[in-house]
């Protein structure tokens, strides 16, 4: 896509914060989000006097059991009488939540802006997997009673059988980023293993093995954003949004070639181009790519032009990706080791990326101080792309 | 403007039927834990400011309006006020009640915000202002929820 | 190190605890029940299904034939369709072997759910299904595949009037 | 850089009771391609974004966004998904194009609300879990309640609100996309059926199917593509607290927000300098007591105003001139759609029968309905 006229106003990131990610919180949603949203505005110095308006993100209403969700939350969001909104991409919320707060400042109409994205899953019953069956087409494809596993197996198998790449090679992702959790005190699921061990546990949907998946979790995270003006007197560290971009595709996902994420591509090039990166590879210092699943981190490398197509298990398996190489790939654990509350999984990358270009991220921080994030999240019919570039100078 | 060819003639399968088959399990919170866990020893307990000392209900870990953590302790008298109330004649269906029911929002003394409940009275005796007062379960069959409270008594 | 978050709160509940109601708890269903019209491209696919035929639509415009079928092509997004009646045969664009029923119950034999390019539409376009009477080892990405319908007076018009999908020997 | 955005484009499916001939997809593409066809836009591929306004519990599908794009000519765009009203969305599109990154985008919203089975069941799940849900009764009760207390609170009489109905219904009578306009007397109205006391039959507005799509662009495009285009000139919303219990029940908090953010864009000090206004009435009180949340009305005078004849197409602020939904049908996260259509027909002239001598300015209201408390106010200017 083309920019149309450049937009003129900067927007930052100047605070962060998030729940644990748990299996089951005692916590309601709006005690979840609440204290997301309170410790992004103390680690701001802020209070909620100082935010003109509140965007939510929240993924399908079946999780949290509660029809129009984002009104269910709004307290909770610090959305009293303040002008607020829920916004959704599926699985992609959590970082398309973020660019909507930069579309609310960068619009001129507001100058700082409080992101809160939560999930709870453990709500919903029989099992959160259930509310992922009414996500599937209701003619033709809800009578088969699928779960979200078959469409992740089936598009992993086709990408493994496109580029001839083995469930061993993607076994490293996991491998990583459980590893790379265990430095986060947040995360649910952070753990030391081996290849052997992802690859020989249990099979859920061949190609998907347990390891391989993110877990259901109860979670919130959020940011607080403001305009350069305001940004500049919150804090000395903000950290600045340079690009965004999202794009989705056709819902008729059975007709088109799973093996490579075009909408991820058209997304990242829009925020490349908003942002002035002209070669992504030596420009992005630090990835948070979306990666519910191990393959999806290395299908959402090469759609973001960071690694090149069918090679972006060698990223893993060579250590590039690892949180001391020269790309370092999900420092956070990302889904795979924080969890996956499903908006709140997307915002915490961001989070992450805040944390890291300020230098916060203690035990987890990449060396080398790196200017310039990139976090992606993904979601619906493996179909739409969310991507927000963010560095640390202007 | 209608351009597609809409033809209600032709043979087809006209609708499919489907429902969103799962359903929800809530926790009551951490302030709702507190609520019910009193609830069930027939104490109303409010959500408290330790700054402006304004109290709260329904039971909450926060205040909306400036996100200041509360504490959920100060109880409450258990009889309020009717604030507003309505006769329901429909169901959840639609269809006509065989037996109407009355809500109302009720009022405490001091308390800001209230509970919403059935009552129990005679609908004429209904107005805006009258006195009404919980009216508990048996204390074996109180689970720990709204329902411990079987309705809201006119007096 | 400095100073990073200031708190992460979050209060883990134990499964026992919550399977057991250990904790106050409420439940709720939201009966949410639904008949979608399936409007002209659809309500005439799920029709020929009950016929044992699988239609497709073709745009004279973008020369796509595609499956399912609709009545105005989402790409040029014009109206230049025409019905086509594609082959009860496909090819396995990708597969998986599912161990896990939709509410996360498991189950020994696996499911087969599969893309099938249907024979007649335009590559990849296909639909997604399931294929059976074979052992799982022995599915492959390319494998030809035949539809196998239910008995005629069974057909509803449902997706499901294919029962599954069997390799062509 | 000044960065004013018009509506350049409009189109519908129209309201219909039932649409059994037709999916929710090819409703959507039948408005958007009238809406696109308005706008004179040589292609859908010059849309640069889309906003689509859904719930997932009133589409009966889960992440709902996943549907929307094929129906739009939006595949691989720019697209996303808000749960707001049709007015939140052409809201969200002005952001849009105010950040620069856009020129024209497009916002859609529809219902199918006859495919809905259970709708009560549905709205009952949008309430509070643990504190309201249990009990168990039809959440229309919520209406009831308010209701009640803003007739006591404002003293507005059952005459008063009874006489919104037959406002509504007769204006509905001259707009061809009604499906209720009807001439009925205040005594007709004060003689249906009782739902939720002092709530009644015809106090409630009843749901159609129908979609609406507009298109929206950037000053510098606008002309190209509409020689009449309706300028947004300001848009403002607002939550009260979601809880039952805790929100503003003296004063329609929402409604009060959302005009002063809009007027304050649109650079406007009060609300005469409006010719006409289409405002949520959902229920008929709701009518009366939005009028007298966005302050056009002092408190309790709404109702006074509407028996007195204030409030009709030919009064001293007409107040749904469309029949808004109890004379056309609410239309679910579209309803908004009734009323923005209204208000650019009447601002470029094309009304018709019912249309205003002087129709320049212009304002909207849309609130999502039970149990909420968010509402979304527009102000409209017109071409010339």
């Amino acid at each position: 896509m083309t920019i149309k006229r450049k937009p003129q106003s900067h927007v930052a990131v100047v605070g962060a914060g998030m729940t644990k990610f748990l299996r089951r919180a005692l916590e309601t949603p709006k005690e979840l989000a609440f204290e997301a949203a309170q410790a992004a505005l103390e680690s701001a110095n802020m209070t909620l006097d100082d935010i003109d308006c509140v965007i939510h993100g929240t993924a399908p209403d079946a999780f949290d059991g509660v029809h129009m969700k984002g009104e269910y939350l709004s307290d909770g969001s610090g959305g009293w009488n303040k002008p607020y909104i829920r916004c959704y991409v599926g699985g992609g919320t959590g970082v398309f939540a973020p660019i909507h707060g930069w579309l609310h400042i960068a619009s001129g109409m507001f100058e700082t802006a409080l992101v809160v994205c939560e999930e709870k899953m453990s709500s919903c019953l029989p099992h959160p997997q259930g509310a992922f069956l009414t996500i599937f087409d209701n003619f033709i494809e809800r009578p088969l009673k699928p779960n979200l596993l078959w469409i992740f197996a089936m598009e992993m198998n086709r990408y493994m059988n496109t580029y001839g790449i083995s469930v061993r090679d993607i076994a490293h992702v996991s491998v990583k980023n459980k590893a790379n959790a265990l430095l986060h005190p947040a995360a649910q699921l952070g753990a030391e293993l081996t290849v052997d061990e992802v690859v020989n546990s249990p099979i859920m949907a061949w190609p998907v093995h347990r390891l391989m998946v993110s877990p259901p979790s109860d979670g919130a995270c959020a940011v607080v954003l403001a305009n350069e003006k305001r940004a500049k007197k919150i804090t000395k560290k903000p950290v600045w949004i340079s690009g965004v971009g999202w794009n989705l595709d056709t819902s008729y996902w059975t007709n088109r070639d799973l093996a490579y994420p075009q909408y991820v591509e058209k997304a990242a090039r829009m925020a490349y181009e908003m942002a002035g990166i002209r070669e992504p590879k030596k420009e992005i210092n630090i990835v948070e790519p979306y990666d519910p699943f191990a393959y999806k981190e290395l299908h959402h490398l090469e759609g973001l032009l960071l690694a090149d197509r069918g090679k972006a298990c060698e990223l893993a398996i060579d250590g590039i990706s690892a949180r001391t190489g020269n790309m370092p790939v999900c420092p956070s654990g990302g889904l795979l080791g924080v969890g996956n509350p499903i908006a709140a999984a997307g915002l915490m990358k961001v989070c992450e990326l805040f944390w890291q270009l300020r230098e916060e991220a203690g035990p987890r921080q990449v060396p080398g101080k790196p200017e310039t994030g990139l976090a992606q999240a993904w979601g619906d019919l493996m179909q739409v792309g969310t991507v927000i570039i963010m560095r640390n100078k202007k | 403007m209608n351009f597609l060819k809409r033809n209600s003639k032709e043979k087809t399968i006209k609708i499919v039927k489907g429902s969103i088959p799962v359903w929800g399990k809530y926790t009551a919170g951490v302030a709702g834990e507190e609520f019910f866990q009193n609830l069930k020893q027939e104490r109303l307990v409010a959500s408290r400011s330790t700054t402006t000392k304004k109290t709260y209900l329904p039971a909450r870990l926060f205040d909306e309006t400036n996100f200041e953590r509360l504490k959920t302790e100060k109880v409450v008298p258990q009889e309020g006020i009717l604030s507003t109330f309505t006769e329901a004649y429909i169901d959840m269906d639609g269809k006509k009640l065989a037996k109407s029911e009355i809500i109302g929002f009720i009022k405490f003394k001091g308390v800001e915000g209230g509970l919403i409940h059935k009552i129990t009275g005679s609908p004429n005796s209904l107005k805006i202002g009258a006195k009404v007062r919980a009216r508990f379960k048996k204390a074996s069959e109180r689970t720990g929820t709204i329902l411990d409270i079987e309705s809201f008594v006119l007096i | 190190m400095k100073k990073t978050h200031l708190n992460f709160a979050g209060t883990p509940l134990s499964n026992e605890v919550f399977v057991n109601n250990k904790v106050s708890i409420t439940e709720s269903n939201p009966n949410a029940q639904y008949e979608y019209d399936t409007g002209l491209g659809i309500g005439k696919f799920l029709q020929g299904l009950k016929e044992g035929k699988i239609l497709g639509t073709h745009c004279e415009k973008c020369n796509r034939t595609v499956v399912p079928p609709r009545i105005f092509c989402e790409l040029c997004f014009g109206t230049q369709i025409s019905w086509k009646e594609l082959k009860t045969t496909g090819r396995v664009n990708t597969f998986s072997l599912c161990y896990v029923n939709w509410d996360a119950t498991i189950i020994k034999e696996p499911h087969i759910p599969a893309v099938i390019e249907i024979d007649g539409a335009t590559p990849p376009c296909g639909i997604m299904h399931l294929i059976d009477e074979v052992r799982p080892e022995d599915v492959k990405i390319g494998m030809k595949v035949q539809a196998v319908f239910k008995d005629e007076r069974e057909r509803q018009g449902s997706i499901t009037d294919i029962k599954y999908w069997v390799p062509i020997k | 850089m000044s960065d004013k955005v018009a509506i350049v484009g409009v189109g519908i499916s129209r309201p219909q009771k039932e649409t059994p001939d037709i999916s929710y997809k090819e409703m959507v593409y039948e408005a958007a391609v009238s809406s696109y066809n308005d706008a004179a836009l040589a292609s859908h591929r010059d849309i640069d974004g889309f906003v689509t306004c859904a719930e997932d519990f009133l589409e009966g599908t889960s992440i709902f966004d996943e549907y929307t794009p094929d129906q739009l000519g939006a595949v691989q765009k720019p697209v996303h998904t808000i749960c707001g009203d049709f007015l939140h969305g052409l809201a969200i599109a002005t952001m849009k194009i105010k950040t620069g990154l856009m020129d024209i985008v497009a916002v859609e919203a529809h219902s199918k609300a006859s495919n809905i089975k259970t709708y009560y069941h549905i709205v009952n799940y949008a309430l509070d879990p643990v504190w309201n849900r249990p009990l168990n009764v039809n959440p229309y009760y919520v209406a009831g309640l308010e209701m009640r207390y803003f007739m006591n609170n404002t003293n507005t009489s059952e005459e008063e609100i009874a006489q919104v109905v037959v406002k509504n219904k007769k204006n509905a009578l001259h707009n061809d996309l009604n499906c209720f306009g009807a001439s009925v007397s205040r005594k007709e109205v004060l003689k249906s059926q009782t739902t939720f006391s002092p709530l009644r039959e015809l106090h409630m507005s009843k749901h159609v199917d129908g979609a609406f799509v507009f298109v929206l662009a950037h000053e510098s495009v606008a002309k190209k593509l509409q020689k009449n285009p309706v300028w947004i000139t300001g848009c403002g919303w607002s939550s009260d607290s979601p809880t039952l219990e805790t929100r503003n029940w003296d004063e329609c908090e929402y409604a009060k927000r959302s005009t002063y953010m809009a007027l304050k864009q649109a650079g406007l000090k009060n609300l005469n300098q409006f010719d006409f206004f289409e405002i949520d009435d959902t229920f008929a009180y709701k009518e009366l007591q939005h009028l007298e949340g966005i302050g056009l009305y002092e408190k309790g005078s709404a109702g006074k105003a509407c028996l007195n004849g204030d409030l009709n197409t030919d009064g001293k602020t007409p107040v749904n001139i469309s029949g808004g939904t109890l004379g056309v049908g609410a239309l679910l996260e579209a309803s908004g759609g009734i009323r923005a259509l209204e208000i650019v027909k009447q601002l470029r002239g094309d009304s018709g029968k019912r249309q205003l001598q002087k129709a320049k300015r212009a304002l909207a209201l849309s609130w999502r309905g039970i149990p909420t408390t968010s509402g979304v106010v527009l102000t409209f200017e017109g071409p010339k």
